[in-house]
């Protein structure tokens, strides 16, 4: 079963990387923006699948990459960039994690929320006030099928990373944590390292995801690189595949940015309102992710079988 | 300019702490946490917008008007949205998880809407424009009536929620939902009439600032994102801790801009709110 | 392990499904129409400005090129207009996104610029790299170096930081060295692209001139309350008051100046002082304001492009972006009148041409328009351009500025 | 083994337990007693560590354990139960017990803590149903499953917080004998229990608390004679 | 005036309280004895329809099925349940509390004279009446607890464990309250640990273990019953 499912995420892999061969530029786009949100989304299920900290402060650390970049790009090689970036988002989110993880539920989703907006303010401050400049050219030669491979050894990382941590004593521990903190504790689990490394990992690789892509844009400001719908569109694409499964996050991102992407295209002046009611028929009609419901075809099909038997 | 200062903050603060005290209300009570707030403002803004420049009436009947309106279609929002999730939710920390998408939602759908009747650009009204001089600092009548206002709505609501059996009832239910049934309070519509109730003051809050403000169609984030930081700066449920805490950080802002660099100001606030999560989350005033 | 696989599959099922649906539309048609596209911010933070300039006149363009039968071709044949208009969310991302799907998947003729100046330069690499011309009105020239090597097909027609600058110099200047003003300025400027490229042109230009330039802060988005800064603005003992700001604090400014009768000898807010909604939101009271734009009242083509507004749209044009948007889209189509639909040729024509527009004959130099309003007033109720003081139509200023009433 | 001197807890104004001090040995076993209210599991909590106390010293195996953390005290090899079943129904049944193995002073993981957590399951009672999920317990197979989380580390101690409470009279002899056997392979145990039968079969000694005091310490049949000891369970008119 | 017929509580998989029935006289106080996890509580709790019940089994109340009337709707009908661990308004003054007591319409016309009527039986609680509940010792909360329950006039009384964490003093000075309300001819049901107290002050008891009921009789048998010393003490 184990090289089953080995084997079928390297033929996916594969089929994955030649995909921009076959495809123009809007095809690129496109790749880089749904593999974009499968590590947005896998990085975040990371730490806030198991630890259940639904954490808003995505685009705090999607933001910090991209503007690393944007600050960098006339000084650095990118590969040395996304090193530089990789550190800070690290560095913030061990600070960030130490003050942090002790708030519960709906404080922890509120600092979160706010901490984007911290961050951007200041940026926006030093920038203005102390630099004098507020937005930053990226002039760096990356083609869009670039961004996209990047982003696609992102996403086998994060991918090979929550595998990893599922098979190993750490898989243990966060889902102990999630479940029952002082458990977790009593049980030997040291349960603020394990948090922290989690939300610092989860968070470095989110920096990446914004460094990698930035150089999109051409033009950043702290007003583009922070914006909240990031955060929320991480959200709820985990939570529409399922957070605690390895590919519940990937089986959301996948289906809603495509009819996100649809929606735009197709109705952009209703797009809003399209959107939004696509939000709430997710909560009402997937309350347990998408992959939750093969557990449900299957539970229903094995009673359906014990009933033939029977 | 010391007391200038303090007043443009405490005027200010008014505003803030009116639209803060239905989300309160919203978290603290009816336990939903609703990021679609400032919709429900920026409706009551454009409802009064359209009262004034279409039909020419005054923006007092507006306010007036507003309230019922705000809390007819807040308590619908709850019985047909929220009750359910409410019903099927196992326990808090999912209840959260989904209104809080479910109210994302809503307010993508609300700026939509808003967009469709409205288009997405500045909406306002010039009212009542004369400055009144407080203590050295001249300030618009309509911004001093908007505080007056939210002084008497949070005045009023105060006393209500001391003196009236509804109110005693509605604040025993923020305080220990679970032991309600006890004394023959039914949770859910206790739960709806709060949910209606933050709904009417936050329409009010919108009908004051389009009084002396102009706004657009997508402003709603911002509010609920300003009214979030003083509700847990006051501490959930705490009326008279949102009433301190709105006019605090009017206050925190004014003397930020005057003293230290006007640049910071948000960037105070969110430290402020930041720090008071860290060094007292249950908030300042509990 | 069993769910895993299953997972695994409706994965790559739902990539496989979605990508074909992306892969194979539109091809290209026979000849029947001319296709426009355009990506802007119908919705998100830049839906206000978007929805202002951008966007009506897009619509007030294509209604007057479907009224002339279509768009004209040098053969003297007309095509009509077939426009694909996007949302980008105010997102840089979507922005990008929709650029490359207009060009490579519905493979329009030509492309609209988004609407201001981050979301301008985002996307100069993508007209660039596939060789359309971009019309950028919402935008100020970017402080780049080798601009046009850069990106041949962009044009920068909303001025230069520098230009605004001295336009404003030049106005100030004689009125400072006669007395009437005491060359003491006070400016404050919102914290983004806008107010930082065109506070620091002003600080430049201010220093030349030997203004005094006393107060001098930056204000966040999101900024709700100005009555500290006009304290110390008016404490500051300057004659000129200078804001880069955005509409909504430009509202607020003005408001809480009046309040606080804060009457220095010059007012100048920033973006919004010259939207129609402007005057009566101050009940017609804003004689002798300045800022940015402005128009000339006098010019026959302006005043029936304001009529045409009002009775497609039912409101007003502001007085500074929108009719060079609307004079960029007659640039457009001229020069198609004049080369066809083959892009590197309009663009070179754009380039060099001279144009017959709303703003009067007009050519680029360097891909800039800098024959334009840089600084306005209003006066008897229109926004009228004062600066370049030289420019034929130029209504002299007033100052000092009439105290507010 | 455990020394426990002059331990004292508030909470805000509340006093729940008040300059308590007591030892237990190594390899014995002594019951904690006292009527509901009494401190006992605020004792309990204060020695594994999952409140902090506010006076006090606590030493364990010759080391101080007051203010390390849980996490730490468990390493040392202190184990326990909850008052209240707590288990973690993210995980199957033998994770719940291979998690304590895999964090234990001496991490063991993969097959050999398999081979140590069936082991442990087997030893309460639940062989075999390692890979079933949490939900299908019921309530003393639940029980069971906790116990078998805190003694498959063979830890130097155990505290049991009312662990046999709500079982049938069944279900009590065979928790007993688990507990009887524990003890005959030399752990030391400190339990709350309010099933006196347990009490006098498995503890030849107990301690007796009352509103947060020591108000006895000694052979459990000497203690559960004293009048005080009568008067805070049953009210006076028993003495 | 009150019975319960085959009432059954679950939580989960945990099934707390099984079949077991009782009944309440006029003006009889009954009590249940069990040690901790008994199923005590979750015998008042589905009384009160707090904890849903399992289907199957009724209640009845002064001949009236009363088995489908919802957790807010019992202290209306003249059942007040005063729960374990006391639930009062810890953020509240006594005196809003005692006002939240008086909610059901039964009461609200003589409020004023109830309140002041409750207030004599708890002086302690009249002196300070503006006091924030949750300030307060535990004994002080129990009675606040109870004068609650008592301002809605209640018929019936439910008390779950009232001498559960407070000294024994503060338990004697409770019980002889406790006299005092029963005196007034309420029927009372009450849960306890305090086996002799709780004893002197009823007439008849249940004992009951591990969810279901295994004995029962009146206090004075109970009171020498080698299974009550068995429960308690292992004697």
């Amino acid at each position: 079963m184990k090289t089953f499912g080995i084997l079928t995420f390297l033929v996916l892999a594969v089929g994955m990387a030649v995909l921009p061969l076959g495809i123009g530029d809007y095809g690129h786009g496109v790749l880089v923006g749904m593999m974009s949100y499968i590590v947005l989304a896998s990085a975040w299920a990371l730490f806030s699948g198991p630890t259940r900290y639904v954490s808003l402060a995505t685009v705090a650390f999607f933001g910090i990459g991209a503007y690393t970049v944007a600050v960098l790009a006339d000084h650095l090689p990118f590969g040395a960039i996304l090193v530089v970036a990789g550190s800070i988002g690290l560095c913030v989110a061990l600070l960030v994690g130490l003050a942090t993880l002790r708030l519960a539920g709906i404080y922890f989703v509120i600092f979160s929320f706010g901490l984007a907006e911290l961050v951007r303010q200041l940026i926006t401050w030093f920038e203005t006030s102390v630099n004098h400049t507020l937005g930053r050219y990226i002039f760096i030669e990356v083609s869009t099928a670039q961004i996209y491979w990047m982003l696609l050894g992102l996403g086998i990382i994060t991918l090979g990373l929550r595998w990893w941590i599922g098979n190993s004593r750490l898989g243990l521990a966060v889902n102990a944590i999630g479940d029952d903190e002082t458990v977790a504790r009593h049980a030997g689990v040291n349960v603020t390292g394990v948090k922290l490394a989690l939300f610092a990992v989860s968070s470095v690789l989110i920096t990446l995801a914004g460094a990698i892509q930035a150089p999109r844009w051409t033009y950043v400001e702290p007003s583009i690189v922070f914006n909240p719908t990031i955060s929320f569109m991480t959200l709820v694409m985990a939570l529409l595949g399922g957070p605690g499964r390895l590919w519940g996050p990937v089986a959301g991102a996948v289906p809603l940015y495509f009819l996100f992407e649809w929606i735009a295209t197709r109705f952009p002046d209703q797009n809003a309102i399209i959107l939004g009611l696509v939000f709430v028929a997710i909560v009402f009609l997937v309350p347990g992710g998408l992959l939750s419901l093969i557990d449900k075809w299957r539970a229903r099909a094995r009673a359906a079988g014990e009933q033939a038997h029977a | 300019m010391f007391f200038s200062t303090l007043v443009i903050g405490l005027v200010l603060g008014g505003t803030y702490a009116l639209i803060a005290l239905g989300l309160t209300i919203q978290y603290g009570i009816a336990r939903i946490m609703n990021l679609a707030y400032g919709e429900i403002t920026i409706a009551g803004a454009f409802f009064v917008f359209l009262l004034v420049s279409s039909m020419g009436l005054s923006p007092l009947l507006g306010l007036v008007l507003v309230v019922p309106l705000g809390f007819a279609l807040s308590w619908l929002l709850y019985g047909i949205v929220f009750h359910p999730l409410v019903k099927r939710a196992s326990h808090a920390g999912q209840l959260e998880i989904d209104s809080i998408l479910v109210t994302f939602g809503l307010m993508f759908l609300a700026q939509g809407l808003f967009t469709m009747f409205f288009g997405s650009e500045f909406a306002g009204y010039s009212w009542l424009q004369t400055p009144v001089n407080l203590l050295g600092a001249k300030i618009a009548a309509g911004r001093v009536l908007g505080l007056l206002i939210a002084v008497l709505i949070g005045g009023g609501l105060w006393l209500a929620m001391q003196r009236t059996r509804w109110g005693v009832n509605l604040r025993a239910v923020a305080n220990h939902p679970e032991f309600a049934p006890l004394v023959g309070i039914n949770r859910n519509s206790a739960a709806r009439v709060a949910f209606g109730l933050g709904g009417a003051i936050a329409a009010a809050g919108g009908a004051v600032m389009s009084m002396y403000q102009p706004f657009t169609a997508v402003d709603g984030g911002f509010l609920t994102m300003k009214a979030l930081v003083i509700v847990i700066m006051g501490g959930v449920g705490n009326l008279g801790g949102a009433l301190m805490a709105g006019l605090m950080i009017g206050v925190v802002e004014a003397y930020v801009s005057y003293a230290i660099d006007p640049g910071l100001t948000l960037a105070a606030t969110y430290t402020i709110f930041l720090g008071v999560l860290l060094w007292r989350p249950k908030g300042l005033f509990a | 392990m069993d769910f895993k696989r299953r997972g695994l599959l409706a994965v790559t099922a739902a990539c496989a499904l979605a990508l074909t649906s992306v892969a194979g539309m539109a091809m290209a048609q026979d000849r029947t129409s001319v296709r426009i596209g355009y990506a802007v911010s119908k919705t998100g933070v830049n839906a206000a400005g978007a929805n202002t300039t951008t966007i009506p006149n897009y619509e007030l363009w294509a209604k007057d090129v479907e009224a002339a039968d279509g768009l004209t071709l040098p053969d003297g044949s007309k095509l009509p207009l077939e426009i694909i208009a996007y949302d980008d969310r105010s997102a840089t991302e979507d922005l990008v996104r929709s650029v490359e799907r207009l060009a490579r998947q519905d493979e329009v003729d030509f492309i609209l610029a988004p609407w201001g100046t981050g979301f301008n330069l985002a996307v100069a690499p993508l007209f660039a790299r596939f060789g359309y011309p971009q019309l950028a009105g919402t935008s100020v020239v970017p402080n780049i170096d080798g601009l046009s090597d850069r990106w041949p097909n962009s044009f920068w027609l909303l001025g230069s930081s520098e230009a605004y600058a001295h336009a404003l110099v030049d106005v100030l200047q004689p009125a400072v060295n006669s007395g009437e003003l005491n060359g003491k300025v006070a400016m404050i400027s919102i914290a983004d692209g806008f107010g930082i490229e065109l506070s620091a042109g002003a600080r430049d230009a201010f220093e030349e001139a030997g203004f005094d330039l006393v107060m001098d802060k930056t204000y966040p988005l999101g900024t709700q309350d100005f009555a500290t800064l006009l304290q110390e603005a008016e404490a500051s003992g300057a004659d000129i008051f200078v804001a880069y700001s955005y509409p909504g604090d430009t509202f607020a400014i003005t408001a809480q100046s009046k309040l606080s009768s804060y009457n220095p000898k010059v007012f100048h807010p920033g973006v919004g002082t010259n939207f129609p909604i402007y005057a009566p939101m101050n009940d017609g009271n804003v004689e002798g304001v300045m800022s940015l734009g402005g128009i000339d009242a006098n010019s026959q083509a302006i005043q029936d492009y304001r009529a045409r507004h009002v009775a497609l749209l039912e409101k007003e044009p502001d007085s500074w972006a929108s009719p060079v948007i609307y004079a960029s889209l007659q640039m457009l189509q001229q020069a198609i009148g004049r080369k066809g639909l083959d892009r590197e040729a309009v663009s070179e024509e754009l380039a060099s041409g001279t144009f017959d527009t709303i703003l009067g004959s007009i050519s680029l130099e360097e891909n800039q328009l800098k024959d334009m309003w840089y600084i306005g007033q209003w006066q008897d109720g229109l926004f009228v351009g004062i600066s370049p003081t030289d420019k034929p139509g130029a209504a002299d200023a007033t100052i000092p500025k009439p105290d507010w009433n | 083994m455990l020394k426990v001197v002059n331990l004292t807890k508030r909470f805000g104004g509340l006093v729940a337990v008040n300059g308590v001090d007591f030892d237990v040995e190594q390899g014995e076993v002594v019951g904690l007693l006292g009527p509901n209210g009494s401190g006992k599991s605020t004792v309990m909590n204060l020695i594994s560590g999952a409140l902090p106390r506010t006076l006090g010293e606590i030493d364990f195996d010759g080391q101080r354990i007051d203010g390390k953390p849980p996490h730490r005290i468990a390493k040392l090899g202190l184990s326990r139960t909850f008052q209240l079943v707590r288990l973690t129904p993210s995980l199957k049944i033998r994770d719940n017990v291979i998690l304590p193995l895999a964090f234990g002073a001496f991490p063991v993981f993969g097959s050999e803590a398999v081979k140590r957590a069936d082991a442990a399951l087997e030893q309460v009672g639940l062989a075999g149903r390692g890979d079933g999920p949490v939900q299908d317990l019921n309530y003393i197979d639940q029980k069971r499953l906790e116990l078998a989380r805190a003694i498959v580390t063979n830890p130097k101690m155990l505290l049991l917080d009312e662990w046999m409470a709500g079982l049938n009279p069944t279900e009590l002899r065979t928790a007993m004998d688990l507990i009887a056997g524990l003890r005959d392979s030399g752990m030391t145990i400190l339990l709350v229990e309010h099933i006196m039968e347990a009490v006098r079969a498995l503890c030849p000694r107990c301690i007796v608390m009352s509103a947060g005091t020591k108000i006895a310490d000694g052979p459990t049949e000497t203690v559960l004679a004293d009048a005080d000891v009568i008067e805070a369970y049953l009210g006076k008119a028993h003495v | 005036m009150f019975e319960a017929k085959n009432i059954s509580v679950r939580y989960g998989k945990h099934l707390a309280l099984d079949n077991v029935s009782l009944s309440v006289g006029e003006g009889e106080c009954v009590v249940i004895l069990g040690a901790n996890g008994a199923g005590k509580s979750s015998l008042l709790r589905g009384i009160t329809a707090l904890s849903p019940r399992a289907p199957g089994g009724s209640v009845h109340y002064c001949g009236q099925d009363i088995s489908d009337v919802p957790a807010f709707g019992i202290v209306e009908l003249g059942i007040a349940h005063v729960p374990e661990g006391r639930g009062v308004f810890t953020k509240m003054s006594v005196e809003d509390n005692l006002r939240l007591g008086g909610n059901p319409v039964r009461a609200r016309g003589s409020l004023n004279e109830r309140r002041d009527e409750v207030l004599e039986m708890f002086p302690k609680l009249a002196e300070r009446r503006r006091q924030i509940v949750g300030t307060m010792s535990g004994g002080e909360q129990q009675m606040v607890a109870i004068a609650r329950a008592l301002m809605s006039q209640p018929d019936l009384l439910l008390l779950d464990e009232p001498s559960l964490g407070l000294a024994p003093i503060v338990v004697g000075e409770m019980f002889e309250t406790l006299k005092r309300v029963r005196d007034t001819g309420m029927s009372i049901l009450i849960v306890e640990q305090n086996v002799h107290a709780s004893l002197n002050l009823a007439a008849r008891g249940y004992v009951i273990e591990a969810g279901r009921i295994v004995g029962e009789g009146d206090a004075n048998t109970l009171m020498n019953d080698p299974v009550i010393s068995e429960a308690f003490l292992g004697h």
